[in-house]
């Protein structure tokens, strides 16, 4: 096998790698940075970001009104001195971002300009129009090719963490090209491989998005935290579950029922008035429009289409050149992919799985529990996004966080020596041993797809916007079933090249994984809170048996172990989660407490 | 209390036969470096519904009838710039090339023309991605700034004379459209020459001097002999051919002007 | 970007023979393309009629008269209609050579560039017919 | 990437191949229809138009002389380059000897016509 020696292992050059690749070349030049991605960097799904990201710029803004908005946002499950950090960092990231070249959209005046967002209660958005992620992405990763210190492994595929003396030292990587498996020794690793929405079945999220840095880190004794917090987007695609970002609601677009109803209002979301005011109605969080969908369709108000139930995103009254300008990519995908067009047409929408505000466990420096462990974005349960994250923090996390995970694993790196080479090689060896197991047994009978399409069928039934124990039990059965299933997967393609058959059936493993961590914490959060929304005998929120962050822990082929960890709170003690009129009322209350 | 019974049309794990009323006939240009000594084509009849994408019908042969068929994809929506492929011998994003367009007479699917084919529908874009990084593709200021001084000023038409630019997303439907390309893979190309553009263009950046040496060059501009065809297979309206033949009248007024005005005398920009 | 390894990749280059014939939008170029061919003509027609001009009456009659029978009529005809298209071909691409325009903030749209240079050539034809018809009579 | 950043003589070539292009879009077709076609058939035009002594005192005046020369050399310049692209495009890789004849032929016109053109101006 060959063997890579660098100083840091960047796994995952989405916006978060590539964050923590920079930062860490420009904190020491003379480390050796090992970027490693199964896709170019430009592929990776940070390209898919629409709306943008939460900075704090406007005059009448503060960094107390981001946080206020983030924890509340989260219903209390953050980590309140990391949310207090990270809204102090925004800003000067975006900056950051500029400076490199990002075409953020523009003011007359040349400032950069900022847009509304659900759950905000100031405009604080940056966008370059509705190709936010896309620009990011592009400018980062060429931003990257500046280091001469970072060593990209484009199309390299990551199986393994190889962990000796308690501390990660290095990465297994197969080249997709040739099937060759590389030892990529490390004195630190930051995981940066994004979500896992695609353990469910209509979501976001691209081809890539299966768990991956989750499942490795899991599977070497780092806890997931939070797992059963997963965040479903009201207005996707039906059908392939592409999104129409938030930002068309920012902009002023509407959500009707078959009625034409702004069915929002029976929802304590109103009053309906004309233009959506920031968190009310259409600029509600996420999660409480998801779960406004879900009784719409009970109350059979929705439309019946042919691929199930939808509401209509009307966005009409914002007329073309408006809609062109600002929200182009959305409109040439209602175009395209829908054969509607916006200006004249209410679009059809309806809610699909969209992020996991769980992660690795790691704390304020990105640090995991496994020394040597650094992780950051999607893939990281850092603390700020509690049980539902907000549209556009998640964009800035990826920078703020990336540049921690960054500098944090260049200090490591530089306090450690290099490991043993020759008892790394033979971790790694078992590693591609057990690998190849999958292409070369030949007695394989599961299909891959048909394990695939099962879990995600799965997870819907069980894990979606609103759950009951039952059939989260059930899906805690099938996953498990599922499991002993993937033991007897069939590798179809027996070759080296480009073994994308091969690949899928890892990333399975990994994604299975990751289900089954999702589902037992759910079954086990007997409370509802953000996104995790029970309506058996839980419907309430819990604070004094569940103001805590669950943690799963791998078992191998058993269930996996759920305990608690505390949660961080500073300023902000829980309150009531509302929003429209009665948000702004409940705000004002709290305000006058804390005067007298 | 139960949950609603899901929508009528939930799928089952292999969507059944009865709910997929058509078939097209899908032709896949195979090649297995490890079997195959030259590309082969190989047919595939595959049920479809009027919104499935090119994709999903690659994705259909890959989940039932032929686990090893590869090809690159992940957003599904056009921007990941992966799946470019040639579609009936036009290159195209085949996330968003839709089947129906081609029922009932089928269609043909081959890896992106004048790349080398690594595998079935995947290309070596090494050439690509080298080129790429050779261009300086970052801001290199014109005048320094510090995070603390805020960002720079740039006016919405500042933005816009280099924002086209920038919405490439890397999927090479130019390069597989560029016949000079194919004739001369050392030619810089569409797509990068338009990436070069934006930097230059940009009102914040000082490095043209530096970008101009490739597209003076024998591997530059010049090379292009206006076909066209890439800005008209773009996907995403970035009109590369536009960058390339706008920067032959550039190259054009530095070679003359060169004499008249030395060199630096117009750009700070070090070498 | 780290190199690739050799392993078991055989990457396969398609040939370019032919490429041409494999795309309208080729076809229309070389024919495009081809439109050179019959420019030349002319000019080589031009040029030997100055030739001609240089060498006194007798000769510029000559050719003067050449120019008289059916068959460099027919010619002409045919020269004529290949000049045509090369201006509306000519036109047709301007747009990718340009910068872009903008007027009143709006980039100028490609269809209104090629109209641009269409009406540029029947101006300058109206002109030329013009000057030569004062010129002559 | 192994670029070969030697400069490129392109340009004057290309500047050549553009302006004869523009010039034979812009006046090609009329100088046609003009010289080949409305003379001879005696349409529009009256068809002693390009009796000698018209162009003996046309030719005499630089601006003939000088318009004729331009419009013969620059449509050469620019259909040489077109050929030897297409030459190219082709598959023929004559190299040298393709460039010798698409290049060297208006070169060689350019020089005759300056010749003659002179000579009526004289
Ligand atoms: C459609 C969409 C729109 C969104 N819009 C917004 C928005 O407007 N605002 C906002 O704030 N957030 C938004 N989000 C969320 C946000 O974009 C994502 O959370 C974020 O981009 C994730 O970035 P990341 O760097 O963590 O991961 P990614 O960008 O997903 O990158 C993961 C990287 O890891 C690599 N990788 C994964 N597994 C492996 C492996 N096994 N081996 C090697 N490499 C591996 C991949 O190749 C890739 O490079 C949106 C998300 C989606 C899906
Ligand atoms: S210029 Fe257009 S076609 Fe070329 S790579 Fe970029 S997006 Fe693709
Ligand atoms: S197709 Fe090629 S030849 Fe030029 S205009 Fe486009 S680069
Ligand atoms: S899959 Fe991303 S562009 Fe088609």
């Amino acid at each position: 096998m060959e063997v890579f020696e660098a100083d840091i292992a960047v796994v995952g050059a989405g916006g978060a790698g590539l964050r923590a690749a920079i930062a860490a070349a420009e904190t020491d030049p003379a480390l050796k940075i090992a970027l490693i991605s199964k896709v170019y960097p430009m592929r990776s799904h940070t390209v898919a970001a629409e709306g943008g990201s939460a900075g704090v710029v406007q005059a009448h803004d503060s960094l107390d009104h981001h946080f206020n908005d983030t924890v509340g946002g989260g219903d209390w499950l953050c980590e309140q001195d990391v949310v207090e950090y990270f809204v102090a960092q925004c800003t000067e990231e975006m900056v950051q971002l500029e400076h490199w070249g990002c075409p953020w959209s523009r003011k007359p005046d040349g400032h950069i300009n900022v847009r509304a967002f659900g759950g905000m209660k100031i405009e604080r958005t940056w966008f370059a129009a509705d190709k936010t992620g896309f620009h990011m992405l592009h400018t980062l990763f060429q931003t990257s090719i500046k280091y001469p210190s970072i060593q990209r492994f484009d199309e390299f595929f990551c199986v393994d963490l190889v962990v000796e003396d308690g501390r990660v030292q290095g990465v297994v990587v197969i080249e997709t090209a040739t099937g060759q498996f590389t030892l990529i020794k490390a004195k630190s690793v930051i995981i940066a491989t994004g979500g896992a929405g695609r353990v469910f079945r209509e979501n976001t999220n691209g081809g890539i998005v299966t768990g991956d840095g989750m499942a490795m880190a899991y599977r070497h004794g780092v806890p997931l935290r939070d797992m059963e917090f997963v965040q479903y987007h009201p207005t996707c695609m039906p059908g392939t579950g592409l999104l129409f970002t938030e930002a068309c609601r920012g902009e002023g677009g509407l959500l009707l029922n078959k009625d034409g109803y702004r069915y929002l209002q029976d929802y304590g979301l109103g009053p309906a008035e004309d233009k959506p005011r920031n968190k009310a109605m259409e600029l509600g969080p996420r999660d409480r429009l998801s779960q406004a969908f879900w009784y719409e369709q009970q109350k059979g108000r929705t439309i019946e289409g042919p691929h199930g139930s939808v509401v209509h995103l009307d966005l009409r009254h914002l007329g073309e050149a408006y809609l062109r300008e600002r929200l182009p990519q959305i409109y040439e995908l209602a175009e395209e992919f829908l054969g509607v067009d916006p200006a004249k047409t209410p679009i059809p929408v309806r809610p699909a799985v969209h992020y996991t505000m769980g992660g690795i466990l790691v704390d304020g420096n990105c640090a995991a529990p496994l020394a040597g462990l650094y992780a950051a974005g999607e893939c990281s349960s850092v603390g700020i996004h509690g049980a539902n994250r907000l549209g556009s923090n998640s964009l800035a996390e990826l920078c703020v966080f990336g540049k921690v995970a960054g500098i944090e694993a260049a200090k490591y790196a530089k306090s450690v020596a290099p490991g043993n080479t020759a008892s790394l090689l033979k971790q790694a060896a078992d590693a591609q041993k057990q690998a190849e197991q999958l292409v070369i047994r030949s007695d394989g009978t599961e299909r891959i797809a048909t394990l695939r399409k099962e879990m995600a069928q799965t997870m819907e039934d069980g894990c979606g916007i609103y759950r009951l124990g039952d059939s989260m039990q059930a899906t805690c059965n099938k996953i498990d079933e599922l499991k002993q299933r993937f033991k007897n997967v069939n590798v179809e393609d027996k070759s080296s090249v480009w073994n994308t058959d091969w690949l899928l059936a890892i990333e399975l493993g990994y994604q299975l994984d990751v289900a089954q961590a999702m589902a037992y914490s759910a079954i086990n959060r007997k409370e509802s809170r953000g996104a995790h929304q029970r309506l058996d005998g839980f419907e309430a929120r819990d604070d004094i048996n569940f103001l805590k962050h669950s943690q799963a822990h791998y078992a191998g082929d058993g269930m996996p172990r759920i305990d608690y960890g505390e949660v961080k709170i500073t300023k902000s003690q829980p309150g009531t989660r509302a929003y429209g009129a009665a948000g702004e009322k409940a705000e004002q209350e709290r305000k006058q407490a804390s005067h007298v | 209390m139960v949950l609603p019974a899901r929508r009528q049309n939930r799928k089952e794990s292999r969507p059944a036969m009865s709910e997929i009323e058509k078939t097209i006939p899908i032709e896949v240009l195979r090649y297995r470096p490890e079997q195959d000594t030259e590309p082969v084509l190989q047919t595939f009849q595959v049920p479809f519904t009027d919104d499935m994408s090119v994709l999903q019908g690659l994705q259909y042969i890959k989940d039932y009838l032929d686990g090893s068929l590869s090809f690159r994809w992940s957003c599904r929506m056009a921007i990941c710039g992966s799946c470019g492929m040639m579609v009936n011998g036009i290159p195209s994003l085949s996330c968003k090339t839709f089947l129906s367009d081609y029922y009932p007479a089928g269609l043909r699917i081959e890896a992106l023309a004048h790349f080398p084919i690594e595998r079935d529908l995947v290309i070596v874009m090494d050439d690509f991605i080298e080129k790429l990084e050779s261009i300086k593709p970052y801001i290199i200021p014109k005048t320094p700034r510090a995070l603390s001084e805020g960002e720079y000023l740039q006016t919405p038409a500042e933005r816009d004379v280099y924002e086209q630019f920038s919405s490439c997303i890397n999927c090479m439907l130019c390069y597989a459209a560029c016949p000079q390309y194919g004739l001369n893979s050392k030619f810089v190309g569409p797509g990068i020459m338009a990436l070069l553009h934006r930097y230059n263009m940009d009102s914040r950046d000082g490095g043209a001097e530096q970008r101009m040496e490739l597209v003076h060059s024998e591997d530059g501009v010049f090379n292009c002999t206006a076909v066209g065809y890439c800005s008209e297979v773009c996907p995403k309206h970035v009109d590369p051919g536009n960058a390339v033949n706008i920067n032959k009248t550039e190259s054009a007024k530095d070679y003359f002007l060169r004499f008249v005005m030395p060199k630096g005398s117009n750009s700070g920009a070090a070498k | 970007m780290k190199p690739r390894a050799i392993g078991k990749r055989r990457p396969y280059v398609r040939p370019m023979a032919g490429w041409w014939r494999k795309n309208p939008y080729f076809v229309e170029y070389m024919i495009h393309e081809g439109s050179a061919f019959f420019v030349a003509a002319y000019a080589l027609v031009l040029l030997v009629g100055l030739l001609r001009l240089s060498q006194g009456e007798a000769a510029w009659n000559g050719w003067l008269f050449a120019l008289h029978s059916p068959l460099s009529i027919a010619g002409h005809l045919l020269l004529l209609a290949a000049m045509l298209y090369h201006a509306w071909t000519w036109f047709n691409i301007m747009p990718i050579t340009l910068p872009p325009i903008f007027v009143a903030g709006k980039r100028l749209s490609a269809s209104a560039i090629t109209a641009g240079g269409v009406a540029a050539t029947v101006l300058a034809s109206v002109i030329l017919l013009l000057v030569v018809w004062r010129l002559t009579s | 990437m192994s670029a070969n950043l030697k400069r490129s003589n392109a340009p004057i070539f290309w500047l050549l191949f553009g302006a004869g292009g523009m010039l034979s879009a812009l006046l090609g077709p009329m100088l046609v229809f003009i010289t080949g076609i409305a003379i001879p058939l005696g349409l529009i035009l009256s068809p002693d138009a390009m009796s000698y002594a018209h162009m003996q005192a046309f030719a005499h005046h630089w601006l003939g002389a000088g318009f004729v020369w331009v419009i013969v050399s620059l449509f050469l310049w620019h259909a040489g380059h077109r050929i030897f692209h297409s030459l190219h495009d082709i598959g023929i890789h004559a190299g040298t000897t393709a460039k010798l004849i698409c290049y060297g032929i208006p070169l060689v016109a350019t020089i005759v016509a300056a010749r003659a053109a002179l000579v009526s101006l004289t």
